[in-house]
């Protein structure tokens, strides 16, 4: 359950800490979040810790309103359930707060994710005849069409970033001239363990490194020719007290970091 | 007053013999919450072929089942061992044909939901905003498009779906079959109207006026009911929200069983066909599922008001 | 944690004052039970004008506002006083245009209950086996047909409702706007989810912990409620189940008071703008409201279960 | 509360308790059936008591399962509640129970009822300028057309039971050579305070009449040239325990009868 170890150029803090605490500040207080297990769960329980009190946590599952003590090992986790706001039904989940625009933020991660944005959870290959059978859309296709923003989680590698995904299960962006009406806005960020990115004009494109990596690195582990923002900085470290935080409080066993 | 009435109370074996046949359409619902294990054991044991089985999550319970032989056709929107990796027994089949082709038609969550509540409502559609931009729509041509009949937009929809039999856990229910469920309740009201049958497998058995003491807890009355079988621990590995929680070392642990198509049968061979039903497989795991029980923690009261 | 939110508890005048503007869409929902009588007063005593009424069952309290000259339109299913008989008001505004003409958007309750279920859900239209044969369809042409892209078949269709406020009761709510009902439960979550505002008045303002005790009760969450109205008895002569029985005598009296202009102007004068709130209401009602407090009837317990 | 006083060729019982009799025997074991009140729920309770202990009793306000211990006085009375299996939302009686076709029995009143079951509930007169607006459909219309068997209960007068109704609510059965796709089967038994109906192609018919009451009494109290049945019979008098059960403990206060 703990596949990264700890960075070695940078010692104090995993990359995935740092995926986590990024994730973290896209969050507003007030907002209304659907969350995943995983980092963006930590993303969530971080950002209610520091800066955002008031945000709301939902789950597919139906938990509404949620306060995991610890980190739920799987959207089904009864702790998601007690001390929760509310839970409904998935056809609430979906009608009334996904589809219904009440959905500020959604988290989404891939196995595989395009220039355009597009995830791809769903075959390795042919449909058909799959290398590898993924586990399919799950919420993640509404999700990308409804949420207001849409934030990818995603570690980066040139087989997981390919220009174009085998199979599209979440909707990106709109390519320059394309026409898919009805399709979701396309991510606003995605998060990676090298990188941030943001989107231009449907295209991915590098907005900031994380401490201690390379241009070098980022572009040897991306499918395209990547494009970069006007200025590309420095992704902000984790603070002590984020790191403090996720290891102490959020996920003592380590069970995602 | 329930005395004239057909007794719906039955063991799982008489459940599955009498609603489950070769070549239906199942659904054992409950999502990430009550997964009916006991019964997808049962449905192996009792070797059905041809099934398609519905699910949106269909969890290790189908992998088993999958495994067993017992599908022909999956219905899904997420095949995953949730927060625990792969299913490895679906995977075979889709990408192996291993022990035999699986027939898959696939949706989003959000699309399947759709479909579960239009069968219960015997409406033959039901419309949403959903697929648009997505492949699915390539691979399911089940997934359609058509017009509002006032905006004049262009909507996703999906066709009814009803079971033949919908297996539903729930925490309680009275011999009427009127059951009560709390906790995350997924999409298991529109799988049990969706379908012809519905069989209600329940930790407790209680009192009519048990469930009649609160009536806004009830997910679905008796006379929808087909069966009842009292079946504790009938979700384990899977949690009854107060009973008892998830085993998430047998879900970690799955993944290296299913990953090995011979341990995967010596799985099934010592725990499902090894034992005649739920009881013996409760009893043989014995002091271990202890640590699982849930202490109380109680809703606040409610009063319903007494004249 | 809800210390940096903006405060959503405010009185009845503020909510109203607030969130209902003249030439609104309003719903006051609850289903023969939970009927907000203190908001529809209110909104008499704020003279709000031209608005359109929604409800399934417009029921006295739209009597009483049709008859103060705030509506414009009424969108609705059923125009009587439950068991005992008619709407003067409403029939003097439909049979003589007294004391204004009243636009009239009919439905069926099924109609009208999927025009909810559509707005709660943001989908422009819901579909439905219904009011085929009868003449509605001739008079609004808001109900419309289309056909299934699967079978083929013609359906109804209505849109979606969406007002610009609607106001629930619930017996209990948290700071936060976190809403609990037990009983009937009407269309109370389709009208809030359906709004642009909700605001939620209720018995009794708890602790969220008490709401987070039993998460599977909760009508609606905090989020997505703009004001939160704390006003005991908010809903006499209806009920709040648990709290005070329906005042059958006042639905019977109202008959008597409605038929006559005069007499029901005098009822407005005396116990509408003749108070500052309910309070007043309530206090000048006095001691004649103990016949219909109920006594306590707890459903059976549930547990949720501690780690 | 209580329009008719004793019948006076009958001093046993009143019409409207013959009424609830025959409506009660409409009932077998096990239905599921969609009640209202008055009448209707008098019958059904009537029918649990004596017959039908497993009836199901429906209320359009989302009591599932209701056992009044006194008549209601509104579909909304607390006391449909306590006690009652279940209570869901509306969007759950219409769409799951009576769209999914999970009712046996659907009760209708009506303030006009016509030659082919039509019922009005609408308007008297013209629907833009009525004469008497009378309440609408509320849950009437979909049950016409989704109960399995629609009986209709409604004391008969040459008003009240018009050739054709001013306003079709709730559609009943459609004439020889009509069309009328998606309507239901139309009512299967019509009782009134006078006679009982069935119908023959479409076209309401005299079944039986009720004792004392004379063909041409039935005659002056119904707009068209009514059809008889092959054999008019004698509608069955209430037995002495009907009567007790009615009076004693299902409307002890004649709130209905």
């Amino acid at each position: 359950m703990n596949p990264m170890a700890h960075d070695q150029r940078s010692p104090d803090y995993t990359r995935r800490e740092l995926m986590a605490c990024q994730a973290a500040r896209q969050l507003t207080d007030g907002e209304v979040v659907f969350v995943g297990i995983g980092l963006p769960n930590l993303a969530c329980n971080l950002a209610r810790r520091r800066h955002a009190p008031g945000l709301v946590l939902i789950y597919e599952s139906g938990a509404v309103g949620s306060v995991p003590q610890r980190p739920p090992v799987s959207i089904g986790d009864p702790q998601l359930v007690r001390g929760a706001l509310s839970v409904c039904s998935m056809a609430e989940v979906f009608y009334s707060y996904l589809h219904g625009g009440r959905i500020d933020v959604g988290f989404l991660q891939g196995a595989q994710i395009d220039r355009y944005g597009n995830l791809n959870t769903t075959v390795i290959g042919d449909y058909a005849q799959p290398t590898v059978r993924l586990p399919g859309s799950g919420g993640a296709c509404e999700i990308a069409l409804h949420a207001r923003r849409v934030v990818v989680i995603a570690p980066q590698s040139r087989r997981s970033f390919p220009e174009r995904v085998d199979f599209v299960t979440s909707p990106g962006h709109t390519p320059e001239g394309g026409d898919r009406s009805g399709a979701g806005a396309g991510p606003v960020a995605v998060i990676t363990d090298l990188a941030c990115y943001g989107f231009d004009r449907g295209e991915m494109i590098l907005t900031s490194l994380h401490p201690g990596v390379t241009l070098e690195e980022v572009r040897d582990n991306i499918g395209w020719e990547v494009r970069q923002a006007p200025e590309v900085g420095a992704t902000e470290a984790p603070a002590a007290e984020e790191l403090r935080l996720l290891r102490e409080e959020l996920d003592p066993e380590g069970l995602f970091l | 007053m329930t005395a004239e009435r057909p007794a719906k109370l039955m063991s799982m074996a008489q459940a599955v013999r009498r609603f489950v046949h070769d070549g239906d359409c199942v659904a054992i619902e409950g999502f990430t919450h009550l997964i009916g294990f006991a019964a997808g054991h049962e449905i192996i044991r009792q070797k059905r072929r041809d099934l398609t089985l519905c699910r949106l999550t269909p969890d290790v319970i189908y992998d088993q089942m999958i495994a067993a032989g017992c599908a022909r056709k999956l219905v899904f929107s997420w095949a995953g061992n949730p927060g625990a990796g792969s299913l490895y027994a679906f995977r075979r089949a889709v990408e192996q044909d291993q022990p035999a082709p699986l027939e898959l038609e696939e949706y989003t969550h959000f699309g399947l939901v759709a479909r579960y509540a239009a069968g219960a409502a015997r409406l033959p559609f039901m419309p949403l905003r959903g697929f648009a931009g997505s492949d699915l729509v390539a691979v399911n041509p089940e997934i359609r498009t058509m017009r509002c009949p006032f905006t004049g937009e262009e909507l996703a929809a999906v066709s009814a779906l009803q079971p033949d039999v919908t297996f539903i856990s729930a925490q309680r229910a009275a011999l009427d079959g009127s059951a009560q469920v709390w906790g995350l309740v997924g999409v298991q009201r529109e799988a049990a109207f969706a379908a012809k049958h519905v069989v209600v497998v329940v930790e407790e058995i209680v009192d009519e006026a048990v469930i009649r003491s609160d009536p806004n807890r009830t997910l679905i009355p008796g006379f929808v009911v087909s069966a009842i079988v009292h079946e504790p621990w009938g979700c384990h590995p899977s949690f009854a929200q107060g009973y008892y929680d998830r085993d998430n070392d047998f879900y970690v642990g799955w993944g290296e069983i299913s990953r090995d198509r011979q341990r995967l049968e010596s799985y099934l061979d010592e725990w499902v066909h090894g034992v005649s039903g739920r009881a013996e497989y409760v009893e043989r795991l014995g002091g271990d599922l202890e640590r699982l029980r849930c202490a109380p923690a109680f809703a606040a009261p409610v009063s319903y008001g007494a004249e």
